[in-house]
């Protein structure tokens, strides 16, 4: 396999794939970052509940102008910007279409777990919380396997969950899954990805759907 | 309450004068605790901070180490409760149910209700003695409007705190913003000053 | 006694005696609008509840720039428009230092009834109990008499209460009354009328301050 | 919902529609209903309201002649409640507590709770299938600036509504808004036309 950068680029590939306009798309830190360099699509619109909605790339860095990350971003024509209060009334109040998301174990109904680390010094939830109960989809991009090759789609978390809100969709370099009723469904090999090797490396029970590979 | 998403829209100056202050024991009411060593991180190097209530102290290493020496307390919440804790404060709401949260750790000792079906979490209102905010531009009045993100917490944090020292970029005659466009009307903001700590590209500095 | 009109811009003027600047006065319908143009001091701006910071006299009507009695105002350089909810939040939030409204009946208590009339038609309530719950200061300015001649200063309201809480100050054209630990404290007689007028005229308790006449 | 405080920044335009539309027992969300025969009075002497759920049905005198009828029913809240239930209802919030209204006869049946030491009302969301709303500009995007106390209701409604159809008075290109002054994001709004039916100084008129 690729390396990292690689392997993230492929994933944010196949998730920009996923988004139809008109909507409005909150991605989140990571690897969902990477999507929108993918989405030529004018009627998507980003929002950072940090408050904007109409994130574009940045063209001259602006160190006022960031992204929910932090780094650096540009402001579309016909963008918004409003206060912290706002942005998460939108979000939790079912304003946002589609938030793309990263996780550190994905449980085998479809829940998240991307917020706390048992034992590390991360004191941090941000806005993952508020994108999980209010975004109207969620679609979830992580590498399939941690450092140490362990799966992360994983029979339960053992990191505190971020949610009881199963999401709709994980997208890894191996595959893609949809979640329905609270069950993993293979949906769709990443090229070159056999079934076997999908089947090794997911702790998680999934169910076979009609895939193409 | 100190306004700012990191560094971005932070109070850089007014926090620079609590540095300089003889002040201990403070609860601070923020997003994060800046960054190592720039904005809230001085104070907290300092142990000037009792206890903190933001959404994301990870953006400062330093606080989950001082955390785990016990030198001071942490209050996560979710950031939209974060934020509109402070809104319920401004404007006279005694607590709220969101459905943010439920079922996860930081939903332990917190009631649940039932509203159609669905399960939600009460959130009390935050407020504050202070709150130490960013603007772009006041008129003399005290009507600010923002600039791009540094908005982030500022204007919910105007409104509910006994006492709002807003610093801008400038300081405009009364009439120069329009009507229309003033964010925070003046009612909100007690007193002005103009920064002189300043984020740019270069990092924090002087002007 | 002069005049019903006479009688109102008495009362509106000895309320506009009471304003001091800096502050944000909210002016209630009625009696409490004639304030306004008795009031010279800069540092006093009008907020009206339908959304404007910076009411002023109107000097060419707009039918999009009203107070919340729906009459045609100015605005203020230096004013600021904000919605509905956003108006409410600053006036439960205690961000208004006084308002001035108008009362059906007051009870010894300092207590008011001003939104609805058992057996009437009036069914509306606007934003009354909202500023009783928020304004810091509030100052009713009423007749004395209903027009048979009763007392509005009562023992108890047989109307519905607006708020348990009491109001400060009450002005008619006979008297001014502070209200303190739920008591009616009179403080001054208006030109013209004596003490036992006053008595004669006031079915509500109160308490003889030490005032000038 | 239908915006507006009596008509000013009501959406006439939309309104004559729904009186020419085959509708009934409709549920509105609104300040008041209208003026007699004006706005959403109109609506009401065609008997196509329910019910009203709003804080100021004295404007129009025909709202309480058609109550004592019995041929409506009225759910009056105080206005800063109205506009609170429909921001939460928006905001995704379930309920919440406010001051307003406690001891007072439309306290009754509502759920009391003491948040440090004061009493405080249980209020719900608000929240409607159609808002109908008033703004100045829009943008193509469905951005929205709105004209002076023609705001009032109108972006509160926009919030909290399966489908938000905004009346203005022009629709200008994208970028012709400043992405600091719009008041009403584009991501509320699903629908624009431009008003046919004005409020003037001569009263309502078709421009």
């Amino acid at each position: 396999m690729s390396s990292i950068a690689n392997v993230q680029e492929l994933i944010a590939k196949r998730a920009a794939s996923e988004l139809k306009g008109p909507s409005v798309v909150n991605l989140g830190i990571g690897i969902p970052t990477l999507v929108a360099k993918y989405v030529k699509d004018e009627l998507i619109h980003f929002h950072t509940e940090n408050g904007l909605l109409g994130v574009t790339d940045v063209e001259e860095a602006d160190p006022n102008l960031v992204n929910a990350g932090k780094l650096p971003v540009g402001e579309q024509v016909g963008a918004a910007f409003f206060s912290s209060a706002e942005s998460f009334g939108m979000i939790r109040g079912g304003h946002i279409d589609v938030a793309i998301l990263g996780a550190l174990q994905v449980d085998e109904t479809g829940r998240i777990a991307n917020w706390a680390i048992p034992g590390k010094n991360i004191i941090g939830v941000g806005g993952a919380m508020d994108l999980l109960v209010g975004a109207k989809k969620v679609i979830v991009t992580t590498s399939h396997l941690t450092k140490g090759g362990k799966s992360k789609l994983m029979k339960a978390c053992t990191f505190p969950l971020t949610s009881t809100r199963s999401v709709d969709m994980i997208i890894t370099e191996m595959a893609v899954f949809s979640v329905l009723n609270e069950q993993l469904v293979l949906t769709e090999l990443m090229p070159g990805v056999t079934l076997e090797q999908v089947r090794k490396n997911t702790e998680a029970q999934f169910v076979e759907g009609g895939f193409s590979s | 309450m100190v306004g700012g998403f990191g560094l971005v829209g932070a109070p850089l100056t007014l926090i620079e004068g609590l540095t300089r202050k003889d002040l201990n024991e403070l609860t601070i009411i923020s997003n994060n605790l800046g960054e190592a060593g720039e904005g809230l991180g001085v104070l907290l190097r300092q142990r000037k901070i009792r206890k903190a209530i933001g959404s994301y102290f990870t953006s400062n290493r330093e606080v989950g180490e001082a955390y785990q020496r016990g030198e001071i307390d942490l209050q996560l919440l979710p950031q939209g409760t974060l934020a509109e804790s402070m809104r319920a404060g401004g404007a006279g709401i005694g607590g709220y149910y969101t459905k943010t949260g439920v079922g996860t750790e930081l939903a332990l000792g917190k009631e649940i209700r039932e509203i159609n079906g669905e399960p939600y979490l009460f959130e009390q209102a935050l407020r504050a003695d202070v709150a130490l905010i960013r603007a772009h531009k006041a008129d003399t009045l005290g009507n600010l409007i923002y600039y791009k993100t540094a908005r982030n917490f500022n204007p919910v944090m105007a409104t509910a705190a006994d006492l709002v020292i807003a610093e801008v970029d400038e300081i405009v005659g009364v009439g120069e913003l329009s009507a229309e466009e003033v964010v925070t009307p003046h009612l909100f903001v007690d007193r002005l000053l103009v920064a002189e700590k300043i984020l740019t590209k270069e990092g924090v500095v002087y002007r």
